[in-house]
């Protein structure tokens, strides 16, 4: 393994602009909790994003001034939100019609666990003493056009979070696209885990090694 | 940016193609978006499965489609009623096809079309020649018909207002079956008789929320099928 | 058979009003176009009833006035309506939630036949050139808590309407619960036509003779 | 003459028996009626089963219900959310029964209670331990669970306003579950902030009908969860 240097790769702002950078203008977008949250920051000028928000709001504007929010006006991390001019709301079976029904363009959602063929886990960790809880991801992962996973690139632990089977509880099956790391973008393909782009002055192998599948280099540039 | 109006009807409905299968709203002429339609027969796809709960009136709107003979196929629950003879006469001589359904079954088909959800369970039409062929099931001692989803490539509807999101709101019983068809539609083009900037509908009382929505276009004052029918108009 | 006089039993008015008065205060109510939008005008005094109508208005008024009418605000029948003060206009999805989840208290539709087990026959006469068409028939008589049907005691041709069996396309299984005719008030029973009340001047048997399949005479009272 | 209001919340729920199933609207603090849910628990019935999405928060509402042992099982998507610690404890000792759905899956289900529809088929889920035991079918290529409708003996929710016929229109996000869930309650009651004459609410922008509703109750200044957990409430 390379050697740790104190920081490498992208902090958690510069993941959520990564993100910003591939999501085109004109997209209705699910935003999960975390780190996807902070894309809204970081869209680029002259793109207009409409962000859903499962519990009921399309066009979720951003968090409220200093009080000036209102307890019945939230998204679904159940903290306080505002809404756009051109905004609606609606109630429970219309929202999750737009997501099961392939309405929305985008996900953005964290993992635990991505497979090698695109199997998500991000629900539970299927400990027995954890309370299971999955509220909308299982339907955000089926219904969505396209499910990027935005996430550190291994545990706390230093383990791998992209991985060849999950062996935490699934949340859906060959469901993620795309997975921007703090190291990389990553695709998920037929054939695996592709590297799409190395994180500022990470290597191919440092990736690789922090990968718990098989990565296939970028096939038209060398692998630095 | 996000602007979803075009400037005319034609350029609207530019890209239906022959053998779309084509939702259009409306109850008896209530909703129904005659401008649409009409630019849809100038335009010239054939060979259309149309879905709409009736099959118009006179030889205006849907009736006038059908009668160019663009219309190979109706799924609709009543094909007849006042001052409709096109369709009867082409169905009494095999030159189109008919899938009757249940009005109600017609509308959770198309919302169901919408919302991802690709079969259901319904009690309507059990025992009745209208569930022949279908798969039938006990749930709880009673007897259901299982029944598909439905959608389409383009679905055509009216509406009163709509802002340049695709937001919509309806006027009285034109409502009727444009939301569920505005789910159903991989396109979905609606005439409106107002089209404002986002921001002036009040967001507690949008009917179609603009994800539904990917084509919106102007039409300040819409004909009413039956005045045009009661004047002997006959498209084009 | 008794002799014909000229007229006999109750005219269409006086049906409608004799459905009426079996309509419980506060019922919310959908009609079938003929006799049963007749009822509206025969509502006892003191009774407030909710009609709906399927194409989306619940709170349906009377016609309009002569030239307030709107195109777009029509019942099932596609003929122009009012709304009452406390109504409500809906999609159709929401229309036949209303309908097949059991929330109306009763229909009264119209029948071409009716058979002693309930079956109802009310959409196609199954010729070869009729243009089948069943609108929401079929959905009524399978989730509105009550079906009545009202309709003339035989055919123009004398055949009768009441029957052992349907011999037209059916619209439902079972489904009718009470019948009213220009003759009586019928209901549908386990044990099959169970007379439950004699238009005025109209003996038992005359009803019987005119019923195709075995009329059960009023348990309490003398036929008369 | 039809007036659904009650004059108070405890006449609202007084007939709420042992082992009834009970929605209860709300998504965290949004739309939930903490004034019926408070009024139930002095009410007293108990054994029940409940639809929420969550379990509530602090010990006030359903998390005071949940607390008092009234609730023997949960029908929820995510019973667990800050300050919610009631039901943890509980599940963990193995003192209340869990159905964990997934959120579209169950607001789907609530719907398809309310519509008449006993089941349909949704992917969401497919291939996770929340299929277990669920049957699978192909429509198309891909794979579906079957999902059952599901009803209530009493819905309980909260609206912004309220007519006597129980029309309802509601606030922001507090819409979420409610109309679904006043769907599939064979009794609706509803908490109001304000209730007003038939004919004060545009028949267009009513959003809840007033035939899925059976009661209505005026709670002009309803509480707010986060408040009362706040301020460290405990019910009662």
């Amino acid at each position: 393994m390379s050697q740790e240097r104190p920081r490498i790769g992208l902090d958690r702002d510069e993941m959520a602009a990564r993100v910003a950078q591939d999501i085109p203008d004109g997209s209705y977008v699910n935003l999960g909790i975390g780190i996807p949250e902070r894309i809204t920051r970081f869209v680029p000028e002259g793109r207009e994003l409409i962000y859903h928000t499962e519990n009921g709001l399309l066009g979720m504007g951003p968090s409220p001034e200093e009080g000036e929010g209102e307890p019945e006006l939230i998204n679904a991390g159940k903290r306080q939100v505002t809404a756009i001019p051109g905004a609606s709301y609606f109630q429970h079976p219309d929202s999750f019609a737009m997501i099961r029904g392939g309405h929305l363009d985008l996900c953005v959602l964290g993992a635990l666990q991505v497979a090698a063929n695109g199997d998500l886990a991000n629900w539970s960790t299927g400990g027995p003493d954890a309370i299971p809880a999955v509220g909308g991801a299982m339907d955000l992962v089926v219904g969505v056009k396209s499910v990027f996973v935005v996430t550190q690139h291994c545990t706390k632990h230093g383990d791998p979070k992209l991985v060849e089977a999950c062996s935490y509880p699934l949340t859906g099956l060959g469901c993620v696209d795309r997975i921007y790391t703090d190291l990389a973008v990553i695709d998920v393909t037929p054939e695996g885990f592709q590297l799409v782009e190395l994180s500022p002055g990470v290597s191919f192998d440092y990736v690789a090694e922090r990968t718990g599948a098989p990565l296939l280099p970028i096939p038209t540039a060398t692998a630095t | 940016m996000i602007d979803k109006q075009l400037p005319s009807v034609a350029e609207a409905v530019a890209d239906i193609h022959d053998g779309a299968t084509v939702m259009i709203g409306g109850f008896g002429e209530a909703g129904s978006p005659i401008e649409l339609i009409h630019a849809l027969i100038d335009q010239g796809a054939k060979n259309l499965t149309v879905v709409n709960n009736n099959t118009g009136s006179g030889e205006v709107g849907l009736a006038a489609l059908i009668k160019a003979g663009r219309v190979a196929k109706m799924i609709c629950s009543y094909p007849r009623s006042m001052n409709s003879t096109v369709f009867p006469e082409l169905y009494r001589n095999g030159e189109i096809e008919l899938e009757l359904v249940p009005q109600g079954t017609l509308a959770e088909r198309i919302r169901a079309g919408g919302a991802g959800i690709p079969a259901f369970y319904t009690a309507t039409a059990v025992g009745t020649m209208l569930a022949d062929g279908k798969e039938a099931r006990q749930f709880d001692d009673k007897e259901y018909v299982m029944e598909r989803g439905l959608k389409a490539d383009f679905s055509l509807i009216k509406c009163r207002k709509a802002d340049t999101y695709g937001n919509l709101i309806f006027n009285k019983t034109a409502r009727n079956f444009a939301p569920p068809m505005a789910m159903a539609g991989a396109v979905t083009i609606v005439q409106a008789a107002e089209v404002v900037a986002p921001g002036a509908i009040d967001p507690e009382i949008v009917v179609t929320p603009g994800i539904f929505v990917e084509r919106v276009v102007q039409v300040q004052n819409p004909a009413h099928e039956s005045e045009l029918v009661a004047a002997g108009v006959s498209y084009p």
